[in-house]
């Protein structure tokens, strides 16, 4: 049987952020594995358990992967790394905190809380993202 | 008390009531009342088929579908409405595809359609494939789609509200008096043109493939409002009901080669049918049935045979009929054809007796199945009263709850569905017209009285007697007196015993005198229905001497047209019940002695 | 056998609340718990209130909950029970109007919100239009529900939140959807394409196991989310 | 008068859910598990000072580590599980044994890495 075509419905952020979950979901642990990879190649040799793995994954810092006694992070703060380790923390991040806001959305209607809460976590999810990033860059 | 006023005003949701209000809301402001909400409702039960001559997969015409009908009515049909309801049959189920109803269909994309009992090609003889089908859920495909097309068309509906009364002013009808569940208010519905639509009542029988809700409330009504009922001694039985429950084995499953066999291991309808055998018309295997178990064939020696729908059954019969597909290679089945076409009735065998049809037999009983009397109409569904078929202005009915009387004494399977789609059609055409060129007839304040105080005295504190137990009495006499055979003796006990229960149930005693969702109060007053109607229904039949279609008696086995080629009409007086009859409408299809 | 039957119990117009009633009955294995309840209203307690008809699974009017899990009272068998207490509650998520009735009123609401009708405004040809068997199949499936709410009721989201338009909804767009017949499917998508359609499901699957008709409730969902991503019907 | 909707907590738990419930419920649990560990982990880096790592020693200690390495592993299985669900509706049919193969992977996995973190923390480390 064929398959038919219709017209796609318009993007929302309900979809949008739907699609963005999965796609975020599978990009994380893809991203997080990348990483640990390349932490041993470098000769990561204490601590490179799966604690470290996750740590890795979900929250990108270099600290993160110094603490495991590589012997030279100085690439870790080279513009690649420094990109990926972004990248991390913004497909985390906004993961994380779109997921907040689903929660939230279950338990309010439309009207002034969701608004209210959509805004708080907008700010927060902008703030940390923000922080986080300046970690990044100046570590 | 609150008041509504709409021009047409349908009573009942099932295929006939949506299909009448789909028609009407076209035209005029209609409203629908139903007990149950609509898609609760019996119609979506139905399982094996809708009838039409589409011809789809091998020749067939409306005539011959006109003239099966005549026969399987035992010539007690009339012929004209017969004709048209066979002519409209094929529109009316191109105007249900093009509603977006799912038939089941063919390699060629068009509406698959099976065998039926009493369906023929009439050069043959032999079984012709005229049921439009869906799987074994047609009913529930009719019923979704018509209520799917209502919310479309933005027809108004009343849920839950139960109509218990009908206004009539000047001799027309002016409205219903409806509870309304939820609150046990009574409301005013004010209308130009009244449809009935409420379905059969099968629950006066013991055994039954009737839901609860079956309970005649449509033409009790009527007939406490002195319009009479048509033939109402003319009760199907249906064949194959599952042995004790009554639930319903359609006669697709003998349509699609299952055969009926009785203790011996034999095909025992070659001996009744010899040219359709399984196939024939439902009071001759209900009738068959039951001389079987008479005669001790039942298995085990009880009061059920098997149905068996096996494919190593299957093949084996179809082989010895010579039955082949539309292609002309012969006919078989494997268990996946059998689970493809009736996974509904699979499923009820799985859950309720641990029977698995593809690999064991079902157990079966004739079970009280379908009224084929009820309020009298002509073929535009307009009611009726008297025997020279004088209208009713303002009141219709449609459906189980009408006799048009397009199934005489016994009605074909497939032809019930068909009823409703073409009927409901033309009822509903017919109150939108009518509605048009009159005016509301001004109702008096006390209009529900006649109502509340049938409600008061059922609320009555000082009974004693049990609603549950004069109903199970009137079952159990129905069923055994006025049920696949009758006798004299047996229908006059049935007759007293009746007129006794009517007497306690002047006495009863309920437990719930709330008013919110009082169901206690409805049921008995259900109760109350269905005594009026087997009273009606058991004096019809004793005075009914002769045998034709679904009435047949052991002390007048013969048809006796010379006497009793005639529609009985009964009023229910305040004294009993009256009787008188009307002729039968004639046209090409002369009686003669029925054999399949 | 004996079996203890532990009902649910409100009634608006007495001041007794919410509470269980216990009633021992003698029941025989193949007895539906419908049997059960009509044997209590019958002989024990005429007030006790339920909806029912046609007392074999296709009607959809006795959708309660059966020790804890949504079923027809008409398609469960005492001897399928694994314990001899059963506890009757009505379904979650609707208003009770008394004892085991709820108001159906969103259900239906949300079920007329996805145009659950079939749309083709193209001159229809003198006879059926066509339709192959394997088109016919692709929405077999959902064709069979008959509105019971077993599944809106079951599904947590719902509870939550009463808004969410619910399995049984998506469950009849999805029949016309997948119906090749049928031209309004992009609008149900865009009904669908909402926080209060399609997303708040959880594939949860509460509504699968609920469905008595043995729908692939989460499955027809999925589907239609996938619809909606990638503008395809497959 | 009618009884409230509203389904209560418990009452919600009280339903014989399957499987897949349990999922839901655990993974929502630890998605907004995981954010807290997030957000503490994050202030406590920014305070730093006394508070900071009085923020720390909890999330350092070993049943919060024992709880959020399985919120990890538990999100993460059971989020790949969802999305392939969603991406391929076709395997919704195996639904039962994909929740099946879900704590076929999560356990061992989990019971492995709690054994070292567990037999660390005993070594004193
Ligand atoms: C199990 C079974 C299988 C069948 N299979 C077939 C088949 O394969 N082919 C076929 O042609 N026929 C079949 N029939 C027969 C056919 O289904 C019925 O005759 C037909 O559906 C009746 O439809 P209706 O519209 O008249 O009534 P229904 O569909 O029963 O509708 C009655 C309506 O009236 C309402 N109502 C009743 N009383 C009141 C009241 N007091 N106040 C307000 N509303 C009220 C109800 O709520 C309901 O909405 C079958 C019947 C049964 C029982
Ligand atoms: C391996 C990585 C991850 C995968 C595969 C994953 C997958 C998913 C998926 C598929 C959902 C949608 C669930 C639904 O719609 O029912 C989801 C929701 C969520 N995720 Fe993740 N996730 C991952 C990591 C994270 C991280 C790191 C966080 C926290 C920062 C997080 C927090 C959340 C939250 C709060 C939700 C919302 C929960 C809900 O709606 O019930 N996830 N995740
Ligand atoms: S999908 Fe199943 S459970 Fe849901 S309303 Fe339809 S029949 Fe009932
Ligand atoms: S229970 Fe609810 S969350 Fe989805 S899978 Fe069913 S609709
Ligand atoms: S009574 Fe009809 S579904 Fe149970």
């Amino acid at each position: 049987m064929q398959s038919r075509k219709v017209p796609q419905p318009g993007w929302n952020l309900e979809y949008t952020m739907w699609m963005f979950t999965r796609l975020s979901g599978l990009a994380l642990p893809v991203l997080g594995l990348i990483g640990i990879t390349a932490a041993l190649v470098m000769g990561a040799r204490t601590q490179m358990d799966l604690g470290t793995l996750m740590r890795w994954t979900f929250f990108p810092n270099v600290s993160h992967v110094t603490s495991s006694n590589i012997p030279d992070y100085v690439p870790w703060g080279g513009a690649f790394w420094q990109i990926m380790q972004i990248m991390i923390a913004f497909f985390g991040f906004t993961h994380g905190f779109n997921g907040l806001r689903v929660v939230a959305e279950d338990y309010t209607n439309p009207g002034f809380w969701q608004v209210f809460w959509r805004g708080i976590i907008f700010l927060v999810w902008l703030f940390s993202l923000l922080a986080v990033i300046f970690v990044i860059i100046n570590s | 008390m609150q008041k509504h006023q709409h021009e047409v005003i349908v009573v009942g949701a099932g295929g006939a009531g949506l299909t009448a209000a789909l028609y009407a809301s076209q035209h005029v402001s209609t409203a629908v009342i139903s007990k149950l909400y609509p898609t609760r409702s019996h119609t979506g039960t139905a399982q094996g088929g809708i009838g039409a001559a589409l011809g789809n997969t091998e020749e067939d015409h409306p005539e011959w579908h006109a003239y099966d009908t005549v026969k399987g009515s035992d010539y007690l049909g009339d012929q004209t409405a017969i004709e048209f309801m066979a002519q409209e049959a094929v529109q009316a189920v191109y105007e249900l595809e093009h509603m977006g109803l799912p038939f089941s269909r063919n390699p060629d994309g068009t509406i698959a359609q099976r065998p039926f009992g009493g369906h023929t090609n009439n050069e043959t003889g032999k079984p012709v494939r005229r049921a439009c089908y869906a799987a074994d859920r047609t009913g529930h495909m009719i019923l979704q789609t018509l209520y799917q097309q209502s919310i479309k068309n933005k027809v108004n509906f009343f849920d839950e509200f139960h109509v218990v009364d009908l206004l009539v002013e000047d001799g027309k009808a002016a409205g219903v008096v409806a509870i309304e569940l939820e609150t046990g208010e009574f409301h005013i519905f004010h209308a130009k043109a009244v449809i009935f639509a409420t379905g059969g009542h099968g629950r006066v029988w013991e055994i039954t493939s009737n839901a609860y809700a079956y309970t005649g409330d449509g033409v009790a009504i009527t007939l406490r409002r002195g319009i009479p009922a048509e033939d109402m001694e003319f009760f199907q039985f249906h064949p194959t009901g599952i042995y004790k429950m009554g639930i319903l084995i359609t006669e697709g499953v003998r349509g699609e080669g299952g055969v009926l066999i009785n203790d011996k291991g034999e095909r025992f309808m070659e001996e009744y049918a010899p040219t359709v055998k399984d196939l024939a018309s439902r009071d001759v295997v209900s009738r068959a049935m039951y001389l079987e178990m008479k005669a001790g064939r039942g298995i085990g020696g009880k009061r059920f045979l098997n149905l068996d729908v096996t494919p190593e059954v299957v093949n084996k019969y179809a082989a010895e009929d010579g039955r082949t597909n539309p292609d002309g290679s012969p006919y078989r089945m494997t268990g996946e054809d059998i689970f493809a076409k009736l996974p509904d009735i699979i499923d009820f065998c799985e859950t309720y007796i641990g029977v698995n049809p593809v690999t064991q037999p079902m157990p079966v009983q004739p079970t009280a199945h379908y009224a084929m009397g009820g309020i009298p109409t002509n073929m535009y569904g307009e009611v009726v009263i008297d025997k020279e078929n004088t209208v009713m202005p303002g009141l219709y009915a449609a459906g189980e709850v009408a006799c048009v009387s397009a199934h005489g004494a016994n009605r074909l399977g497939t032809n019930a569905l068909l009823d409703l789609v073409v009927f409901g059609k033309y009822s509903g055409l017919k109150a939108a017209e009518y509605s048009q060129g009159s005016s509301f007839i001004p109702l008096p304040a006390n209009a529900a009285d006649f109502a509340q105080e049938q409600f008061a005295q059922l609320h009555r504190e000082d009974g004693t007697e049990s609603v549950t137990d004069i109903a199970n009495e009137m079952k159990e006499v129905m069923f055994d007196h006025v049920g696949v055979f009758r006798v004299e003796e047996g229908m006059q006990e049935a007759v007293d015993k009746i007129r006794a229960l009517k007497e306690r149930f002047q006495h009863i005693s309920i437990d719930d005198h709330g008013k919110k969702f009082n169901t206690d109060v409805l049921n008995a007053w259900e109760v109350s229905n269905l005594l009026d109607l087997a009273e009606v229904t058991a004096v019809s039949a004793l005075e009914r001497k002769e045998s034709r279609g679904a009435h047949s008696r052991d002390d007048y086995t013969e048809r006796d047209d010379e006497n009793w080629l005639k529609h009985t009409l009964a009023w229910l007086d305040k004294d009993g019940v009256r009787l008188e009859y009307k002729p039968v409408d004639i046209t090409k299809y002369k009686p003669k002695a029925r054999s399949y | 056998m004996e079996v203890k039957l532990k009902v649910f119990r409100y009634n608006p117009e007495d001041d007794e609340g919410k509470h269980f009633d216990t009633f021992t009955l003698e029941a025989e294995p193949t007895d539906r718990v419908l049997d059960l309840l009509e044997q209590v209203k019958n002989y024990v307690d005429g007030t006790l209130t339920f909806r029912r008809s046609c007392a074999h699974g296709v009607c959809g009017s006795d959708a309660i909950r059966i020790n804890g899990v949504n079923r027809l009272a008409c398609k469960v068998l005492v001897q399928d029970l694994k314990s001899k207490t059963v506890k009757i509650e009505p379904i979650l998520g609707l208003e009770v109007e008394k004892d085991l009735v709820v108001d159906m009123e969103p259900f239906f609401r949300h079920y007329k919100s996805v145009l659950p009708y079939f749309v083709n405004d193209d001159p229809p040809p003198m006879k059926e239009r066509l339709q192959s068997p394997e088109e016919r199949s692709r929405f077999d499936d959902t064709t069979k529900c008959i509105l019971c709410a077993s599944c809106t009721t079951s599904c947590p989201s719902f509870w939550i939140n009463e808004e969410y338009v619910g399995p049984s909804a998506i469950v009849n767009a999805h029949r016309f959807i997948y119906d090749s017949r049928d031209q309004a499917a992009a609008e149900r998508l865009e009904i669908l394409n909402d926080q209060f359609g399609v997303y708040r499901c959880h594939t949860i699957f509460n509504c699968t196991d609920a469905c008595p008709r043995e729908i692939e409730v989460t499955k027809a969902v999925g589907e239609v989310k996938k619809a909606i991503a990638t503008g395809r019907l497959e | 008068m009618t009884l409230d909707r509203k389904v209560g907590l418990l009452a919600g738990l009280r339903y014989k859910g399957g499987g897949p419930m349990l999922a839901w419920i655990l993974h929502r649990i630890t998605g907004l598990g995981m954010i807290v560990f997030i957000a503490l982990h994050v202030i406590a880096s920014l305070l730093g000072g006394d508070i900071g790592i009085a923020i720390n020693t909890v999330y350092q200690s070993l049943y919060f580590q024992l709880f959020v390495v399985f919120g990890i592993i538990f999100h993460g299985v059971n989020g790949l599980r969802i999305i392939v669900l969603d991406l391929w509706p076709k395997f919704i049919e195996y639904q039962r044994e994909s929740t099946w193969l879900e704590w076929f992977i999560i356990l061992p996995v989990y019971g492995l890495t709690a054994f070292v973190m567990i037999s660390r923390f005993l070594a004193g480390e």
